[in-house]
């Protein structure tokens, strides 16, 4: 039964122009939630670019909406349609295993990018490609570290955190990369308090709003993204609360210009395009029989204030 | 006549309610094979004391007998298992359902783990329609039948047991006369097999048609019971509300001025065709004719509320082109609907509110309404109309049926029509209000205004009425001076016996 | 009454007819603009479309029941949720980890209950207060949300159990563990609405609520068994969902019981409720599935797919009031 | 009379509970936390209320009504979305009004298939939240708008700017709660929704339009919408596409808070402000008694069946429902 079933299948698929996939690979992706910021939606454009630049690959783009189960729904569609390397952009790093799983037995390479599944899935899969989003963490924390120490309040200042959209790796990791990292560097700067932003600028503002009413001392605001850390800013401004240090993470262009303009301290430069090309680049590496790293990040640096005329504004 | 013993006995029965003692002592017993009358005005305590007959609310004091056993009926189920069955005023069907499952609702027959058991229930209910002699089948769908065919389902249930008194709550509150001499013909059934009958209504002919006895209750009390030979309407009326109501022929006649309305050729699909009248200035003309002749929807069609396949509307002998209420108000025209909870009133609202509500665009000043010329409006047909309320800020919804009509009256009133339409003016209203009501039509068209009455309460008809226009199956049968009327002659033409005559 | 019987049959077949009418038009529409060389219809494709429809599917065969109440349910989404962490929280509570694979079943039979028990206190408010459903569960919505958060932070609850995820990635009879469920629910749920005194009731109690209280059915309880029954259905559906994935988010289910609604709607039952059908239902479920579907496969972006969803939800109501429409003599209100 | 005075008070209690409860909450946070009833708290809660609290206001017209909206909230995306997009590229005083009009634009195709073709409104909202949804990703391509200059702008002023030391999200959310209210119950179209929504067969029957009122309440919501979606561009000077998802039931708790019937016919703009203080209190409140968010969840859940069931109970005159 399995048998005739996958005959047929081979044979629609010779029908329908195998001819021309000789040499052309399919690589399908199924991203987490495009349209729910600029950093996803330009990561899909500058994917579907590189797709469409490089003429042997075929690129089937597919957008999970945030929902675990049509991210399912679609790695198990592009293994029925036998794409030739999957690459996901996990709703959730767990719930995705037995999928990427099922892809792996099925004999098809997985790559996953912008935020790793767990490690119980690092059997299923070729590579990860994408930040190391700890070390991101790490980075803001020694970005407000460093700066509070330039202020010398580094013995006393307080620090409050808005952090992504609970349940979400990138979040999850960012967060836990800021709080180990900071008693370590600044070990008498207390974080006080820490509430989900929800990736979302007016939900961050509504937090910081609160946060500036329950504490009269804030010295140092770390968000999740840069987009949370504006609104933070927005609500510290509309209050006339000056000095805060404000420090993010994936800057966007927004806290690019507020840096400029000094209110903004400083953020962790990640590039979508980077991000976007570095998986299609791993799928095709994997492809062509190439050697690559597990991890296979992709580098993240410090911005500030004193070194963003290295940098370029972001796209996004 | 020796009186067997009873089917159903009330002794002292008294239902309070806080501040107020709905029954107070009510005590009457139903024979078998007896049609028992239960009479009262709205508010007498009819509705509370078969609730408590029903099992719906539990009473104070006295006792209730079935047969000679004394019963404590705790729900509707325990009352209908002991034999003592309600068939509603409201119909009450599930539209989507079948004859057969409307007919068992809440008793459907089982078999294991909760199936229905279909064979039986349709073998059961075959069984009870065929006993009610009607064209429908168990597996009908209730949603297509016609409302007399609703009704018939909704006896239906009342046969699903052996019942021992059967209690119908105006039961003809929607049906039409031919409708009606069915559904006597079932209570005679029901008679005749020993069953007690009580029979609430407000409709004196039908009382004394079909009853044996008749017992009358008033503000919770109860006042006696007549034997229906033996007495007439005017003692069943005074023991009801103290004075007697006149319900004979008007005698009124004054100056008629020209022709108000006319129409012509007025067809509406399948709904009525060919529909030609005219009606004058300080005339009554009473439409009347089985429920279903097509009487509203003229009413409604005039008003603008339904799209006319073809004919004239004239207004003071010009044509006008009424495509919606506003249209029709525009031009002078009024409807009080036929049925005033739905489509007369908003129940929720005050009732200066619901007054003005026609022309509340126009008691603006500046941009708000003025509260001076809403309430100027309210006081006014208030005192013209006896009005009983604590205020125009009372919400209508709380008012008695007859108060409610006078509001709904009092709205169109207010706008100054030239013609007014009233669709069953007193349906649902207490006998006192009723001639109320009926006064102040026969006032109306003193005063000039061009009156149409639909009814379907012949008494009432023949009663307001200068001309009455004879409906069946969509079509005007014939017209009637008050001289030529008679009983006879208007049913055989609302039966359609007259087409041919 | 041929007329009448002419637009029941319209009603009811409709939604295969645009099932039909889709599976035609992305067949055609792929050959032309698919990226992908498979067809649209292979059977592959075909039996994943019906294990895809299963989580919402699974809520909507629920949904209808309650609907055909004429009532609304709103808080699936988050019993889905507190469900699925019920349930792989508990894999990893010690007595259940001593038992091996024993507590698997465990493990459905504590997270059923938990939906079953969220149900309840739905049908119970539902019950006791009489306030309408809509306010109710959309309440609720938001409470059980909150308990999901509250049993484990903001954090992902996880348990990768493979016996579990085997289970659930079989095919028997080339039909998927979730679709095997899927249609087992549809049954069961058909021969309820069809064919029991508790099925039957639900139409009575939709078409005309006065009546059936009149008739000694007992509303209260009748409501509070179809909340249970769909706060088991979405735990079920959670159930399902989460032995092949593993890992529940706090915010997953969100939007769920806008999605069973809609697929409910589509299937032609009616809002006012007293009207509607599992078959229809099944058919809403796979129509919109096959929508997500169809367009990804066409390679539609998001915008696309919302798009056109919200405006065929509205088409069909659309069509459906046409159907309902007793022609130009219909009283103008 | 003993039965009709607790009556009275019954129905005291109803009318104004929503009143009580709202003062219980302040004065219980009030002890637990000083700073919650500090002026400059109170003014941070009601401005950061003003968006949902302007959005609830048009609502409350389409439930009134007898309707409901639940596409507000991608609505207000919408046009936070536009006229961010419009500002840089026609100006302010362009974007404006044009976003005014686009958004009024959609509330009049909501308004004419809930009013003119008399689609159940549940259903079609429901479908434009998702289709509005899909309008705004088109429209913005999926990218986070944002003014570039952000300092060189009065677009500013109405997030932003205060005047006499009140910020003006709070005195356009005042002066639209006063006016609409005024509209709401003082006025002839006022009067016509409450009648459309309380009995709408009456109301045609007395003449009044009623497709064209929920036309109308459809216009009034959309016209809140497009005011929060100025307010909401203004205060952050750049958004995303997700702004205002979520957000139709935020509001319509809030419009239920305010006791608003979901059949029609009743509620009052008053109200519906003090359901969405209420809310925004709680929030607050909850925030700073460092309580996780989630609570407050659970605790807006707890009002409203508390709030919806004393209503219900005191028009019944019995706690609990009578069906059996």
């Amino acid at each position: 039964m399995k048998n005739t079933m996958k005959a047929a299948l081979a044979c629609t698929t010779a029908m329908f122009g195998s001819a021309a996939a000789a040499q052309t690979m399919t690589i399908g992706i199924t991203q987490n939630n495009v349209g729910v910021d600029s950093y996803q939606t330009t990561y899909e454009r500058a994917f579907i670019a590189a797709a469409e630049a490089n003429p042997d690959v075929n690129a089937i783009v597919l957008d999970a909406g945030g929902d675990v189960a049509r991210q399912l729904a679609q790695i198990e569609d592009l293994i029925q349609q036998q794409v030739d390397a999957i690459i996901i952009w996990p709703t959730n790093g767990e719930a995705v295993i037995p999928a990427v799983r099922r892809a792996h037995n099925a004999g098809i390479p997985v790559v996953v990018t912008n935020s790793n599944i767990a490690e119980q899935g690092f059997d299923f899969i070729s590579s990860f490609s994408g930040p190391d989003n700890v070390t991101q963490g790490s980075r803001a924390a020694e970005i407000m570290c460093e700066r509070f120490t330039e202020l010398g309040i580094e013995d006393e200042a307080r620090v409050v955190q808005i952090s992504g959209q609970p349940g979400y790796t990138t979040a999850i990791e960012r967060q836990q990369g800021f709080d180990e990292r900071l008693p370590e560097v600044c070990p008498n700067v207390t974080l006080v308090a820490t509430q989900p932003g929800d990736w979302n600028r007016e939900r961050s503002q509504q937090v910081m709003e609160a946060f500036l009413i329950q504490y009269d001392d804030i010295d140092g605001v770390y968000a999740g993204d840069d987009n949370m850390g504006i609104g933070a800013l927005n609500a510290a401004r509309a209050a006339g609360r000056e000095g805060i240090t404000f420090v993010g993470a994936t800057n966007f262009a927004v806290g690019y210009d507020a840096m400029e303009a000094g209110d903004y301290w400083g953020s962790i430069y990640q590039s979508p395009v980077d991000d976007a090309e570095a998986a299609l680049q791993t799928a095709i590496d994997i492809l062509n029989g190439e050697e690559v790293p597990f991890l296979n990040y992709f580098d993240t640096p410090k911005i500030t204030q004193d070194n963003m005329g290295d940098f370029t504004k972001p796209v996004f | 006549m020796t009186s067997p013993s009873p089917v159903l006995r009330l002794e002292g029965i008294v239902k309070t309610f806080p501040g107020v003692r709905a029954l107070d002592g009510v005590s009457f017993d139903v024979r078998p094979g007896e049609v028992h009358a239960l009479m009262g005005e709205n508010g007498a305590g009819k509705s509370t004391l078969m609730k408590v007959l029903g099992g719906v609310l539990a009473p104070n004091d006295g006792q209730i007998y079935v047969g000679d056993a004394p019963v404590v009926m705790t729900s509707p189920q325990e009352a209908k298992a002991k034999g003592v069955v309600f068939i509603h005023q409201e119909l009450s069907l599930a539209g989507e359902l079948s004859v057969a499952e409307n007919i068992f609702l809440g008793e459907l027959p089982l078999k294991s783990f909760g199936r229905v058991d279909w064979q039986k229930l349709y073998a059961d209910t075959d069984r009870i329609l065929k006993t009610l002699n009607v064209s429908f089948t168990a597996r009908t769908r209730v949603g297509s039948l016609s409302i007399a065919n609703q009704q018939m389902v909704e006896i239906g249930r009342a046969l699903t047991v052996d019942p021992r008194a059967v209690i119908f709550d105006e039961p003809t509150a929607s049906l039409t006369d031919a409708e009606k001499v069915v559904l006597f013909d079932v209570i005679a059934d029901l008679q005749a097999s020993g069953v007690g009958v009580i029979y609430i209504s407000h409709r004196m002919e039908e009382i004394f048609k079909i009853t044996d006895r008749i017992s009358v209750l008033r503000d919770g009390q109860y006042r006696g019971t007549l034997v229906t030979a033996e007495t007439d309407e005017d003692k069943v009326t005074q023991l009801m509300i103290g004075r007697s109501l006149d319900l004979s022929r008007n005698a009124s006649q004054h100056q008629m001025g020209d022709t108000a309305l006319e129409v012509r050729g007025l067809s509406c699909g399948i709904l009525f065709e060919d529909v030609s009248f005219a009606v004058r200035k300080g005339e009554v003309l009473g439409f009347y004719g089985l429920v279903g002749a097509g009487r509203t929807e003229i009413a409604e069609t005039i008003f603008g509320l339904r799209e006319p396949s073809a004919g004239q509307i004239l207004l003071n002998g010009l044509e006008v082109q009424i495509t919606s209420p506003i249209d029709a108000i525009r031009h002078g025209i009024s409807l009080v609907p036929e049925d005033r909870k739905d489509q007369g009133l908003v129940l929720g609202m005050s009732c200066r509110d619901n007054m003005t509500l026609p022309q509340i665009g126009r008691l603006t000043k500046g941009p708000f309404i003025s509260d001076r010329a809403e309430i100027a409006i309210f006081d006014k047909y208030r005192d013209k109309l006896d009005i009983r309320t604590p205020g125009w800020r009372q919400t209508v919804g709380n008012l008695s049926g007859g108060n409610q009509q006078k509001i709904v009256i009092g709205k169109w009133l207010s706008m100054h029509p030239e013609v007014l339409i009233v669709d069953e003016p007193t349906r649902g209203i207490d006998v006192g209000s009723k001639s109320e009501i009926h006064n102040l039509i026969r006032d109306l068209a003193a005063q000039g205004f061009a009156v149409i009455v639909i009814s379907s309460e012949m008494p009432e008809v023949l009663h307001v009425s200068d001309r009455i226009v004879a409906m069946f199956g969509g079509r005007v049968m014939r017209e009637f001076t008050s001289e030529e009327v008679t009983e006879d002659n208007l049913i055989q033409a609302i039966s359609g016996i007259a087409a041919n005559a | 009454m041929a007329i009448e019987n002419r637009k029941d049959m319209i009603k009811q077949g409709g939604i295969w007819v645009f099932i039909l009418a889709e599976l035609i038009f992305f067949s055609m529409a792929g050959h032309y603009w698919s990226v992908s060389n498979q067809a649209f219809m292979d059977p592959g494709n075909m039996l994943l479309l019906l294990k895809q429809s299963a989580p919402i599917g699974i809520i909507a065969l629920g949904m209808t029941i309650i609907m055909i109440n004429g009532n609304i349910d709103l808080s699936v989404g988050a019993i889905f949720a507190l469900s699925a962490v019920v349930l792989l929280d508990s894999l990893s509570w010690p007595f259940m980890m001593a038992m091996g694979d024993w507590a698997l079943p465990l493990a459905w039979g504590f997270a059923l209950l938990t939906g079953v028990t969220l149900g309840a206190v739905n049908g119970l408010i539902v019950w006791k207060t009489g306030i309408d459903a809509f306010i109710v569960t959309l309440g609720s919505m938001l409470g059980f949300r909150g308990l999901v958060f509250m049993y484990n932070g903001e954090q992902p609850t996880s348990n990768l159990n493979w016996t579990l995820v085997d289970f659930a990635e079989a095919q028997v009879l080339g039909l998927h563990t979730a679709t095997w469920f899927l249609f087992g629910t549809a049954l069961v749920l058909w021969f309820v609405t069809t064919r029991t005194n508790h099925g039957r009731n639900a139409y009575a109690i939709g078409n005309n609520r006065d009546a059936a209280v009149n008739a000694g059915i007992r509303v209260g309880p009748h409501f509070m068994w179809n909340f249970i029954l769909i706060g088991f259905l979405a735990a079920l559906s959670a159930v399902v969902f989460y032995s092949e994935s593993g890992s529940v988010n706090p915010n997953d289910g969100m939007l769920y019981e806008l999605w069973a609604i809609t697929a409910v709607v589509l299937g032609g039952t009616k809002l006012a409720g007293g009207y509607g059908s599992i078959a229809g239902t099944l058919g809403g479920v796979i129509a919109i599935q096959l929508l997500r579907k169809g367009l990804g496969h066409i390679g539609a972006d998001t915008q696309t797919v919302n798009l056109v969803i919200g405006l065929i939800l509205i088409a069909v109501l659309f069509l459906d009031r046409q159907l309902t429409r007793k022609g130009k003599e219909e009283l103008k209100i | 009379m003993t039965g009709l005075t607790r009556q009275n008070l019954g129905t005291i209690v109803a009318k104004q509970g929503i009143l009580i409860a709202f003062a219980l909450f302040m004065i219980g946070f009030a002890m637990v936390n000083q700073r919650f009833i500090a002026l400059d708290n109170i003014s941070g809660v009601i401005r950061s209320s003003a968006i949902l609290g302007v959005m609830a206001i048009g609502v409350t017209f389409v439930v009134i009504g007898g309707n409901l909206d639940l596409s507000v909230g991608s609505m207000m995306s919408f046009s936070t979305i536009v006229v961010l997009d419009l500002h840089d590229k026609i100006g302010p005083g362009l974007a404006i009004p044009a976003m005014f009009a686009l958004t009024l634009l959609l509330g009049a195709f909501i308004g004419f298939l809930v009013g003119y073709l008399k689609l159940n409104s549940l259903i079609v909202t429901l479908g434009m939240l998702s289709a509005i949804h899909g309008l705004t990703l088109t429209w913005s391509g999926g990218k986070n708008m944002d003014i570039a200059d952000k300092s060189g702008t009065w677009f500013s002023f109405f997030g932003q700017d205060r005047i006499m030391g009140i910020p003006v999200p709070i005195l356009i959310f005042a002066f639209l709660a006063a006016v609409l209210a005024m509209v709401l119950s003082r006025t002839a179209f006022g009067r016509k929704v409450y009648a459309v929504g309380g009995n709408g067969q009456a109301a045609t029957f007395s003449g009044i339009p009623r497709a064209r009122i929920v036309f109308m309440t459809y216009l009034v919501s959309a016209f809140c919408v497009a005011v929060a979606g100025l307010l909401q561009a203004s205060r952050s000077l750049g958004s995303q596409n997700t702004v205002g998802q979520g957000m139709e039931l935020e509001v319509l708790a809030a419009v239920i808070l305010g006791g608003a019937s979901l059949m029609g016919g009743s509620g009052t703009v008053f109200k519906t402000v003090i359901g969405v203080l209420i809310l925004g209190f709680i929030q607050n409140g909850l925030l700073l008694a460092g309580l996780d968010f989630y609570v407050q969840y659970m605790v807006t859940w707890a009002i409203i069946i508390l709030a919806v069931w004393l209503d219900i109970a005191a028009k019944r005159g019995h706690l609990w429902s009578p069906i059996a």
